[in-house]
């Protein structure tokens, strides 16, 4: 496995918000972590990221990145998409995507007419200032961003949240894309579908621990699972 | 016209000088929060040591090595000071930032001694670069305005062009994304803070020859400096150039022009006597309180309108 | 020594290990001393302290007084009053005869109340203020105190000194001054004076800035200069004077500079070679007056002192101070706060360089010569190693500057 | 037929460029519970910061009891009745528990800025403060500083502050968020208890929850309602399904 | 009976204060030491001070810069009130004096309070700072009220005094200030315990949500700022009484920052902090500058200390005790602190030296002062003592890192088994 989580936990304050995370991720895999909101699936992405002091243990390709700045884990391969599209407003789409770069110049899967390929709008105005990108474009940009610095893993946390449908079918296309250069997913989702269509495997989260984890069939079939913590 | 003119070059040249001092404290206090009050300590530490090393290289050599050497000081002043103390708060950073000045101001007594020191315009600059209505224009005055001018110029390709800037500028507004995206923010944030710091020494390698060079001197600066910051807006480095700029032409301006309230009442035909009431205030002249129109402006713009003239954010 | 061991004992180790001024016998006649020794004013205390040592040094050398010597007990004040005043119940704790204060006429103000209402409450306890500097002209007229001695020209005095030297052919003066007390009297008595001496002078210029907030004076120099004006007549001092100067020196205005206080410590230095022939100070005493008038003694006494210090010796008027006490201890026969005071009411003294000083009765005020120094080079004693020094340009005798007070004494029985 | 005790009318916000409420329509009837739910990101939390006056709307109107919000500050339309509780727990960390719940208190008791009263001798005060922590659960927690307190209890505490004042009109916002199902099933008889008789207008996500709890429920989806109706029909309504899920034909 | 247990505490403090002169009191004169009433009065009129900077602060979360422009406004206009009361325009004890002045205070506390309430955070310390910087130039520039440079002076002895005392020795007036103290500080100990004290708390805590209880955060800034000027006024006419002048630096920055220091030093944690900050300082700040060329620097490094590693305030400190106390084993620290306590003295040692010899290098000897210890003359230019200085300094921090390991063990251990104690019952 290249991502390993084994009994993850996390305080905010004084809150328990993970209680014992167990999940792994495989190269080139794509794994869907689902869940209600509040059930700790945010908290997990950070602590795997260092943005949250994690307990427990973390392994990414064999080393122990618990405790690591997230600088440093970014460097060793994972790269992070935030679920509140932090574009640096005031720099350029150009600039947001250079500083997705781990060094200057350097590029991996990813290079700046890639990203304007896929999305023409962000091409159009790669020198405006990111702020005055829409949501959906911010949600691109951010995600692109990530991806420039060539993670052999990355974490995404609810790429579709508040966008419009058909912006949601766009951001399955680049799911389905960085799947395709070889870069392991693990998506944080509420919409089944998605998370279902493009995953290999799924985890269910539920009051800070993984209540499930299986493949999307086993999740289809398993309405218990669904009805009590995911549908309405 | 001639007033004017003069003036207004004055002006520009004290503007300058502030922004030199203000533009440093302006990425730390917005990327940081810190209200450093020993950034003018750093400005003190700069004249000093120009004064002392163009004692025996030279002033030229001087401005290169002493803004070095008080980045130096800032780098460590952060990286062993400034980041223990982040977590107990703003309150803290400010007090450690206060007894370092204290320290600094008293280390500079110990080494210096408690009078001026005769740190000087070097000799190749000591000429009046030419003469406008009969005033002369000193040639150091004018290399004033071009480093200030530079470095304005420097500061901003720096943010605007180089990773480092731009890293900077992700800091500035997302920090923990920053760090997610593999940028070590920590070395950014002592990057910034001893920037700044060799900002202020740079203006005390100019400004000490122009002024003063005494002990006195990082206080007599501070607070202007802070409302510049303040005036100009949280995160603007430009609302921070306007401001300077501002400060120094009102400064300047204010000293010309010869009146007072009870000179504008007069033109409502109200006639101020020693018995009207507050007539000692109806009768002070602009240049009288020239000095404090800054922190006028300042306490008004933030009551009215926190985030200054052109912040992104609260103050 | 009770309250100060017994502070000491409180503080603990810090303070102990951190004791100065040596053992004290209490042969000694103390003098306290209080000044600004900190803070952004400390170098006037600081000058001050070590220029008085050395007087005082001598005059126990001479014998001091009553076979006793004088101590000088330094108490920073940190410029303010509070702190002098307890500084001054500190003094009268330890029985200390003489409070001495040089800087800022609130401080005095301070003290001289101060002084009064102590005397008044503990007359088994009393204690002489001797002014060495404050020089607003209320501390010996409205406010005249009998415990209260100036040893030093008040405001006015100066003002008048400073027109007097006024040369013939200037006939616009523009007058610039700090907006407070001292440099509001400073303004009110040079247009007394100006207006009085010399009615050709017009003032063309007459400006108050406030106290310490101007970091650039270059738009007052361009409005001087717009003004027409030969001369420029200031009481500021500190970065205000330094800074003023400075500045028209730097626009290269054709000025004379017309200061109180330009000879004081850090004043030659900030001011440079461009202020050749163009500053002028009023000045009690300046290093080149002793050669200039051919006085060997004082000339080595000066000189001792800049051998020993490296520094410049400009307020060697304070021997004149601690002869007069020298004098009127050794007259009154006891250390009395009361009896030295009285031997002081009046007394006469011939001072170092030879002139004649009289402590006025009536109000306590110290008349003596006064010098206009003018900063030149290829003087004899330059200042602070600019190359430049303070050559005299006029001197101003005892019976000239005889002003008139309005002092009401009030002797005690 | 008295005025709702709160009515949205073509309510509209935007954020820069983005247009988060899109037009809401909404009129929740004295003593109903009812609930919003929709995905994430769909405004819901938003919605709630307008209506409690937390940012001003961009377009519409706001009554609450029949009067306009327009221009009223937060603590002046908490006056007129209205009271919220935050997704994110907002506390008084540095206080005790108990004198969290008595600041709730203070306003609708009538001491406003009184600096001559002492607390200590508010008998009446104190014994209701009490009472409310018993029924909150929290009374053996009494004197310990809020900040301590564990998750759930900051949320009862939450919860506690909303409704100490009183206020006939109750916002809770994701109240049982990030809590077990023994803790959530405890907040839900809470809450039922405490809106006895009140207007209750609450965000979840936890279904058990709405549906225990609402008597109707609208749906948010991307800044507009799509559907406003009781619970079994919104369970029934197949684009409420398909906007929370996703289409699975998609 | 209850009244006087619950106050024990008080009563104490009162006492010894009252005491603690006479252990200055020269008998050989039959006369109490000046200084030292001075200096006691002088820490009661800022103990006043910084407590009601701590209801800005530690209260209500306000950092002002210009606390001290209350307190010399204040000040003013008790002053005015004197010479009015002197001249017999009107009638007042001179027991109510203070009383004036904090009803000046309250005066601007409220104007003033009006323009720098309106923020909060950085932005209420920046007008605070500005507010400072405008009255502190005007207190020069206007001659009617503030008298220039030279201030307003008073004579304190006064025909109005209720009890029929004249206020001419430092030792009545010390009475008086300790009286007013008291009541100063039972009366902003009480206010804490109001709905106003207990909102201003809240709104420190978090404003928005005193918002939806339905409190104007800003309302609750406005009356906490005016009532903290009229305790800071109060202290303003203590101030009149003791010095008989007040001028402008009882405005200035300076007496801001030493509020400020002080109840950092405290601590904010517990109503005491700001009196033992204020003790601190003033200590510091009379006491050391008589004896230390360097007392600034001292200061300098105190704060830097206190900031990095106690940013509790000195309550605090006392106060990580109390689970220990209350396990009753606090004797069991006692050893360890003993142990710790040479080495830390040596660093001091070392340290102060150090500074010393410095300071007496460049500065004192420029001064012509010599350095002296128990009255032996230090030579600073030979070797010896700059090499004890630095052996002190390094091997006591040696040694002290050793013992302060050994003391967190021991620290750690004995908070587990009071945890575990407190837990258990």
């Amino acid at each position: 496995m290249m991502l390993e989580v084994r009994d993850l936990h996390a305080l905010y304050g004084k809150s328990h918000i993970l209680q014992g995370v167990d999940l792994a991720v495989d190269e080139g895999e794509i794994v869907s972590l689902l869940g209600r909101n509040g059930v700790g699936r945010s908290t997990a992405c950070k602590a795997i990221m260092g943005l949250v002091p994690p307990v427990g243990q973390i392994r990414f390709k064999g080393r122990s990145i618990a405790g690591l700045r997230p600088d440093q884990i970014a460097h060793a391969g994972i790269g992070y998409v935030p679920e509140d599209r932090q574009v640096f407003p005031s720099l350029t789409v150009k600039q947001n995507l250079e500083l997705g770069l781990k060094r200057a110049g350097v590029f991996g899967r990813w290079k700046f007419d890639d990203v304007f390929a896929l999305f023409p709008n962000l091409g159009e105005r790669r020198d405006n200032p990111a702020g005055v990108l829409s949501g959906g474009e911010q949600q691109m940009l951010t995600m692109c961003r990530t991806l420039m610095g060539d993670p052999d893993l990355v974490i995404i946390d609810e790429p579709t949240e508040g966008l419009a449908p058909r912006l949601v079918e766009q951001v399955g296309r680049l799911l389905d894309e960085i799947a395709r250069r070889g870069t392991a997913i693990l998506l944080v989702e509420q919409k089944l579908t998605i998370a279902l269509k493009i995953s290999h495997r799924l985890y269910v989260m539920g009051h800070g621990r993984i209540v499930f984890s299986g493949s999307p069939a086993e999740l289809t079939a398993n309405t218990a699972i669904r009805k009590e913590w995911l549908e309405v | 016209m001639e007033v004017f003119v003069v003036s207004l070059l004055n002006g520009l040249v004290y503007g300058m000088l502030l922004f030199m001092l203000a533009s440093g404290l302006t990425l730390i206090l917005s990327m940081m929060g810190v209200l450093n009050f020993a950034h003018a300590s750093a400005y003190m530490l700069g004249a000093y040591f120009a004064y002392t090393i163009s004692l025996y290289v030279g002033f030229w050599p001087a401005l290169i090595v002493a803004p070095v050497l008080c980045g130096l000081v800032g780098a460590a002043i952060e990286m062993w000071g400034l980041r223990r103390v982040h977590r107990h708060g703003h309150i803290a950073e400010l007090l450690f930032t206060f007894g370092v000045a204290l320290i600094i101001e008293k280390a500079v007594q110990m080494t210096w001694g408690l009078l001026p020191v005769p740190y000087r315009v070097p000799e190749l600059l000591d000429f009046p670069l030419f003469r406008i209505y009969g005033t002369q224009f000193p040639a150091y005055r004018a290399f004033m305005l071009l480093i200030s001018a530079l470095m304005f110029g420097a500061i901003w390709l720096g943010l605007t062009r180089t990773r480092v800037g731009l890293v900077i500028q992700a800091a500035l507004t997302h920090p923990d994304m920053a760090s997610a995206l593999g940028h070590n923010v920590p070395r950014i944030f002592t990057l910034v803070f001893a920037a700044g710091t060799a900002l202020a020494g740079l203006a005390g390698v100019i400004g000490g020859n122009y002024q003063v060079t005494e002990p006195a001197m990082a206080f007599t600066m501070g607070p202007i400096v802070f409302v510049v910051v303040v005036f100009g807006g949280l995160g603007s480095l430009t609302g921070c150039f306007i401001a300077s700029i501002l400060m120094g032409l009102i400064q300047t301006f204010a000293v010309v022009f010869d009146v007072s309230l009870a000179d504008l009442l007069a033109k409502f035909g109200i006639t101020v006597t020693a018995s009207t009431p507050f007539a000692e205030i109806l009768t002070v002249t602009l240049p009288r309180i020239g000095a404090l129109l800054p922190f006028l402006m300042m306490v008004l713009i933030l009551v009215f309108r926190p985030r200054g003239l052109m912040g992104t954010r609260d103050t | 020594m009770r309250a100060r061991s017994g502070i000491s004992i409180l503080l603990g180790l810090v303070l102990a290990i951190a004791g100065m001024g040596g053992a004290s016998a209490q042969q000694t006649i103390k003098v306290a001393y209080t000044d600004p020794l900190s803070g952004p004013f400390a170098q006037v205390g600081d000058a001050n302290l070590k220029q008085m040592q050395y007087i005082i040094d001598f005059i126990n050398a001479k014998g001091g007084a009553l076979g006793k010597k004088f101590e000088l007990v330094p108490f920073d004040n940190k410029s303010q009053p509070s702190d002098a005043l307890i500084a001054l119940k500190s003094a009268t704790d330890q029985n200390m005869p003489f409070i001495m204060q040089c800087s800022g006429s609130n401080i005095a103000a301070a003290l001289i109340d101060g002084v009064n209402k102590h005397n008044d409450r503990n007359p088994d306890n009393r204690i002489i203020y001797l002014n060495c500097g404050a020089v607003a002209p209320e501390l010996t007229n409205e406010q005249c105190s009998f415990w209260h001695f100036r040893f030093d020209l008040h405001a006015a005095m100066k003002a008048e000194v400073m027109v007097r030297a006024l040369p013939k052919e200037t006939t616009k003066v523009y007058l610039i001054n700090q907006d407070y007390l001292f440099g509001q009297s400073v303004q009110r008595e040079l247009r007394t004076y100006l207006a009085k001496l010399r009615p050709d002078v017009q003032i063309v210029g007459d400006e108050l800035i406030p106290l310490g907030k101007i970091k650039d004076f270059s738009p007052y120099i361009t409005k001087i200069k717009a003004s027409g004006a030969q001369a420029l007549m200031t009481g500021n001092w500190g970065p205000d004077m330094n800074l003023l100067i400075k500045a028209g020196i730097d626009a290269g205005a054709d000025l004379r500079y017309y200061t109180f206080y330009a000879h004081l410590a850090g004043g030659p230095t900030a001011i440079g070679a461009g202020g050749d022939g163009r500053v002028l100070s009023v000045m009690s005493f300046g290093e080149n007056v002793a050669p200039e008038l051919g006085n060997k003694e004082a000339e080595e006494f000066t000189k001792g002192f800049r051998d020993k210090h490296k520094f410049d010796f400009s307020a060697a008027g304070y021997r004149t101070i601690f002869e007069y006490l020298q004098a009127a201890v050794n007259k009154a026969g006891a250390v009395d706060a009361t009896k030295i005071a009285f031997a002081l009411e009046g007394m006469t003294i011939r001072d170092f360089l030879g002139f004649e000083t009289t402590m006025r009765k009536d109000d306590h005020q110290l008349i003596s010569e006064y010098f206009v120094g003018s900063f030149k080079k290829g003087v004899k004693y330059d200042a602070e190693n600019t190359g430049l020094g303070w050559a005299t340009a006029a001197t101003v005798l005892a019976k000239d500057v005889d002003q008139p007070n309005t002092c009401k004494m009030k002797r005690p029985r | 037929m008295s005025a709702p005790a709160i009515e949205l009318r073509d309510v509209r916000k935007s954020f820069g460029p983005t247009e988060i409420i899109r037009g809401v329509n909404l009129a929740i009837p004295r003593g109903e519970r009812h609930a919003v739910i929709g995905p994430n990101g769909a405004g819901k939390t938003t919605l709630f910061n307008l209506i409690s006056g937390r940012f001003p709307i961009s377009s519409g109107t706001i009554t609450v009891n029949g009067k306009s919000t327009a221009g009223l500050p937060p603590q002046e339309i908490n006056r007129l009745g209205l009271s919220r509780s935050f997704q994110i727990t907002s506390i008084f960390p540095r206080m005790t528990v108990f004198e969290n719940i008595r600041c709730g208190l203070l306003w609708s008791r009538g001491y406003r800025y009184s600096f001559w009263h002492l607390l200590g001798g508010q008998k009446a005060l104190n014994a209701e403060v009490d009472r409310l922590l018993d029924r909150l659960k929290l009374g053996d927690r009494r004197n310990v500083q809020a900040g301590l307190l564990s998750y759930a209890e900051q949320r009862a505490l939450e919860i506690g502050i909303t409704i100490a004042g009183g206020a006939d009109i109750i916002l809770l916002d994701e109240p049982t968020a990030g809590m077990s199902h023994s803790e959530t099933d405890a907040a839900v008889e809470l809450i039922r208890g405490v809106s006895e008789g009140k207007t209750l207008l609450m965000v979840e996500h936890d279904m058990s929850v709405v549906f225990g709890l609402a008597d109707r429920i609208s749906v948010l989806v991307y800044g507009e309602v799509i559907a406003s109706d009781t619970p079994a029909a919104i369970r029934g309504n197949a684009a409420v399904q398909e906007a929370y899920l996703g289409t699975i034909a998609a | 009976m209850s009244l006087l247990r619950r106050n024990w505490l008080w009563l104490l403090a009162l006492v010894v204060l009252l005491a603690f002169p006479f252990l200055f009191y020269d008998w050989a004169k039959g006369r109490h030491s000046g200084f030292a009433l001075t200096l006691m009065s002088e820490i009661g009129v800022m103990a006043i001070f910084a407590l009601s900077f701590n209801m800005l602060m530690g209260q209500a979360g306000l950092l002002s810069f210009g606390h001290a422009v209350l307190f010399g406004l204040g000040a003013y206009c008790a002053a005015h009130v004197v010479n009015l009361v002197k001249a017999g325009t009107i009638w007042l004890p001179t027991e109510l004096v203070p009383l004036a002045g904090g009803l000046g205070g309250l005066f601007f506390g409220f104007v003033l309070g009006w323009l720098a309430t309106k923020q909060r955070a950085t932005a209420f310390a920046m007008i605070t700072m500005g507010l400072g910087e405008l009255v502190s130039a005007a207190a020069l520039m206007f001659m009617g009220f503030f008298g220039g440079e030279g201030g307003i002076t008073i004579d304190r002895v006064m025909d109005t005094s209720l009890l029929g005392v004249r206020y001419t020795s430092p030792w009545q007036v010390y009475c008086l200030v300790l009286a007013w103290a008291f009541i100063a500080a039972a009366l902003m100990r009480l206010q804490t315990q109001t709905p106003l004290g207990r909102m201003a708390n809240a709104a420190r805590d978090n404003f928005e949500r005193a918002q939806f209880v339905g409190y104007d955060p800003r309302r609750i800034r406005w009356i906490q700022f005016t009532l903290a000027g009229f305790f800071a006024g109060i202290g303003g006419g203590l101030y009149v009484l003791i010095y008989e002048i007040v001028t402008f630096d009882t405005v200035s920055a300076a007496k801001s920052a030493n509020a400020l220091l002080a109840v950092y030093i405290g601590g904010t944690g517990a109503f005491f902090g700001p009196i033992l900050g204020t003790i601190v300082v003033v200590l510091l700040q009379s006491g050391v500058s008589l004896l230390s060329n360097a007392w600034l620097l001292y200061v300098g490094v105190l704060f830097i200390v206190m900031v990095m590693y106690a940013p509790i305030g000195l309550v605090g400190l006392i106060g990580l005790h109390a689970p220990i106390w209350r396990a009753g084993r606090l004797r069991e620290l006692l050893l360890p602190y003993l142990r710790a306590l040479p080495p830390a003295l040596m660093v001091l040692l070392g340290f102060v030296l150090l500074v010393e010899l410095t300071s007496f290098t460049t500065i004192g000897a420029a001064q012509g002062k010599h350095f002296a210890i128990a009255g032996r003359t230090i030579d600073t230019t030979s070797p010896l003592p700059w090499g004890i200085a630095l052996v002190a300094l390094g091997l006591g921090a040696l040694w002290l890192r050793r013992e302060a390991r050994a003391f967190r063990l021991r620290w750690d251990a004995l908070m587990e088994d009071a945890k575990r104690q407190a837990g258990a019952s």
